[in-house]
């Protein structure tokens, strides 16, 4: 295998990189986030036809878009794991599948509250809307079945084969709520999608969802450092690392 | 700023209530993401750290007890 | 002796399945049973009127077929996994992904097809009109193979947990979905009229998709499940 | 104890490294197992013993570090007895999974008397006791024509008559050009010489 790829995989190296890396990537993260939000809330002007509840689409539609690119993220950790045996990235699975279905819970619960002023109910079967509570399904599947089993090694595994199975459903799955919405709806417009944005919305924007993926990354660092320290624990480099009681 | 007024940043027309109950339910979201590993991780040491201190203590007493 | 050749051991799994399932014929009642009672739960719930009940009867016939397919494909590798023959079987030089497929055509055997031919009367009690029964006996034929290859996904990975039954359904009801978005789709257009081709196509297209890549998956989960 | 090397090797371990539940089972384990040669796998209850037979044969794929290599075909009989209780014996072992042939119907009635259960091919297995079922998964060691047997303690729940004509049907295979791993708390009084694997002292040929 390649060198980089094997010191890649070590343990100690990897709790150390991602330290380094969060240590300057959450201040600009949270910084993004919160200017971000700031511009959409207060400084861009409202739209003409929903008036100010448009607003919550800088966050329903970045939080939107991280899930999905989170799954992603996931089955493909899961398929190298499978594929080559790196323990390294059983741990970014399991790190991303809780980050991933909060994210997905975030789209789901803005995007249902959207719905009330736009169309008067709280839960509106929009096409976009019941793919994401899908996504979530499927989310909280991987979690459930990493929980029940008892090795862990196998719970990898297992949830690896998972998402890789979930990732081929994901465009059947879409494609096919998709064609189901317009089946009963009629093509009406799909109230999520931004086709014709203002350019003074659409920077917010791109700067949230580049926030949210950055939010992402942080949060998978983040968990695999966690979960690092739970998995080697009766190593040398865990146990010098307490002596050194180096808690940052 | 787009509002003349911090009532009207709040009301946003009548969809503020909206508005502001998703941003905050996200900003929980985020701190919960963000905060829950770095607390898990504390608290990981914090206990590894304990049961290291106990093995120091049970190696300490059988060398004494040894000699 | 020479191992037989795979589709040649596949045949022989197969009748190995289908005489286990004979033994007990009472067993392939179950899910046909199932069928008839959750199917005689919605006119209880929606009132008894005709109307209500035809413009019901498509998706309930589907999620009921569906539920009944769920019911069973837990157990399809669970009785080998305890008395370890499937340990025997991750053994047997041929490849597993093609035994695998003998599980499932048993599965679909001896709960879908007997699904699918018991369906008409079910139809006829939901007042479903005459016209459609003939897609919806089609639409399951293809729909309960396909909800039994991706029901025995969810059945290998958890064939080792002890309470694997419940997680089955959280783990594949996501991947059911789009089975039941076109399989009701289709008996919905021939009630209304419209040509049900299409839709069978692409049922079709998910099952021929699913015979090449579920065993695959499943191979991969029975050798975890035993390792575990 | 003659280590004469004379059969080719049949199965190959090196550096196997396993730990369950923070223990470490064993640690940089290596040996070759050659045709001709029978091992007996020692080690206290939770020594290991299924595992690393489990690892031999390729169950377990995954949680130990080090590589099996394998020359022949296996035949590996666990714990369980991999028996259906639906079936008649005959029907388990013409149905049989492990997929090794195809067995004739006389091959399996003289294999089915040789261990003993003459007259009980077409009884219902759930009416045999558990001794029986595992003298008819035993029968598929005069079936199969695998040449390394990984037996996981194949005397227990066997009376004193079937113990021995078992040692003597391992003897004779190893006799033959065969090789036998098993794992056994019982002493074993054979007529070829046994190499012993003590999971706690480590090799011991």
């Amino acid at each position: 295998m390649w060198p980089i790829f094997h010191k890649f995989g070590s343990p100690p190296w990897l709790y150390a990189i991602a330290g380094a890396i969060l240590r300057w990537l959450l201040p600009i993260t949270l910084l993004a986030l919160v200017t971000g939000m700031v511009w959409g809330l207060l400084f861009t002007p409202s739209e003409n036809v929903q008036g100010n509840s448009y607003r919550i689409i800088y966050i329903h539609v970045p939080a939107a878009v991280v899930a999905l690119a989170g799954y992603y993220v996931m089955a493909l950790a899961g398929a190298v794991s499978l594929i080559w045996r790196m323990k390294m990235a059983d741990v970014a699975m399991k790190a991303a599948a809780p980050v991933g279905a909060a994210l997905t819970f975030v789209a789901l619960f803005t995007g249902a509250i959207w719905g009330k002023p736009t169309w008067g109910t709280w839960w509106v079967w929009d096409a976009r809307i019941t793919s994401m509570l899908i996504l979530l399904f499927l989310y909280l599947g991987v979690v459930a079945l990493y929980e029940a089993f008892d090795n862990k090694e196998a719970a990898g595994k297992a949830c690896a084969v998972l998402s890789l199975v979930g990732m081929v459903n994901i465009p059947i799955i879409y494609k096919s709520v998709d064609w189901w919405y317009s089946l009963h709806q009629g093509a009406s417009i799909k109230f999520t999608g931004e086709t014709s944005i203002h350019p003074s919305m659409l920077y917010p924007l791109l700067l949230m969802i580049a926030a949210f993926y950055a939010l992402f990354t942080c949060a998978l660092l983040l968990n695999m450092r966690a979960e690092l320290l739970q998995r080697e624990q009766r190593t040398q480099w865990v146990q010098k690392l307490l002596s050194k009681d180096v808690v940052n | 700023m787009y509002f003349d007024s911090l009532h009207a940043a709040l009301d946003m027309g009548g969809h503020g209530f909206y508005v502001w109950t998703a941003y905050s339910v996200t900003i929980v979201m985020i701190a919960l993401v963000v905060i829950a590993p770095v607390l898990r991780r504390r608290r990981f040491l914090r206990q590894l750290a304990g049961q290291l201190k106990r093995a120091q203590v049970a190696t300490a007493e059988n060398t004494r007890g040894e000699r | 002796m020479t191992p037989p050749g795979a589709v040649q051991f596949c045949i022989r799994l197969l009748r190995r399945q289908l005489l286990l399932a004979v033994r007990r014929p009472l067993e392939i009642g179950n899910p046909l049973l199932f069928f008839a009672m959750v199917v005689a739960l919605f006119p209880l719930g929606l009132g008894p009127t005709p109307e209500t009940l035809a413009g019901f009867a498509p998706g309930v016939l589907w999620i009921t077929a569906l539920l009944s397919n769920l019911l069973t494909s837990d157990a399809v590798f669970r009785s080998d996994f305890e008395d370890g023959s499937l340990e025997q079987l991750l053994l047997a030089p041929q490849p597993l992904f093609m035994s695998v497929l003998a599980y499932i055509g048993a599965h679909w055997l001896t709960t879908g097809l007997l699904l699918a031919a018991v369906s008409p009367v079910f139809a006829l009690m939901l007042n479903l009109p005459a016209q459609a029964i003939v897609a919806l006996v089609a639409s399951l034929l293809i729909g309960t193979a396909l909800l039994s290859l991706i029901g025995g996904i969810g059945a290998a990975l958890t064939v080792g947990l002890k309470r694997g039954g419940m997680l089955i359904s959280l783990l594949i009801l996501p991947l059911y979905m789009p089975v039941l978005i076109f399989g009701s789709a289709a008996v919905q257009a021939a009630v209304g009229g419209f040509p049900v081709g299409p839709y069978l196509a692409i049922l079709g297209a998910m099952l021929c998709l699913a015979i090449a890549l579920a065993p695959l998956a499943m191979a991969a989960g029975l050798r975890i499940s035993i390792d575990a | 104890m003659p280590t004469r090397d004379s059969g080719v090797p049949v199965l190959a371990a090196r550096s196997l490294c396993l730990e369950r539940g923070g223990r470490e089972l064993f640690r940089e384990l290596s040996f070759t197992i050659c045709a001709g040669q029978l091992w007996q796998i020692e080690g206290a209850n939770g020594a290991g013993k299924t595992s690393l037979l489990r690892i031999l044969c390729g169950l377990s794929r995954y949680g130990f570090t080090g590589q099996v290599e394998r020359f022949a075909p296996l035949l590996y009989l666990g714990h369980q007895s991999a028996l259906k209780a639906l079936l008649t014996p005959r029907e388990n072992l013409a149905f049989h999974v492990s997929g090794e042939g195809c067995y004739g119907d006389e091959q399996i009635e003289s294999a089915l008397a040789r261990v003993g259960l003459y007259g009980y091919e077409d009884v219902a297995s759930h009416t045999l006791s558990a001794g029986q079922h595992r003298r008819v998964n035993l029968a598929r060691l005069l079936l199969s024509d695998a040449t390394l047997w990984l037996l996981d303690e194949p005397f227990t729940a066997i009376d004193k008559a079937g113990v021995d004509e078992l040692q003597a049907l391992l003897a004779s295979h190893v006799a033959g050009g065969g090789a036998v791993v098993m794992t056994s708390h019982q002493a074993l009084d054979v007529s070829c010489d046994v190499r012993y694997l003590n999971l706690g002292t480590g090799l011991a040929a």
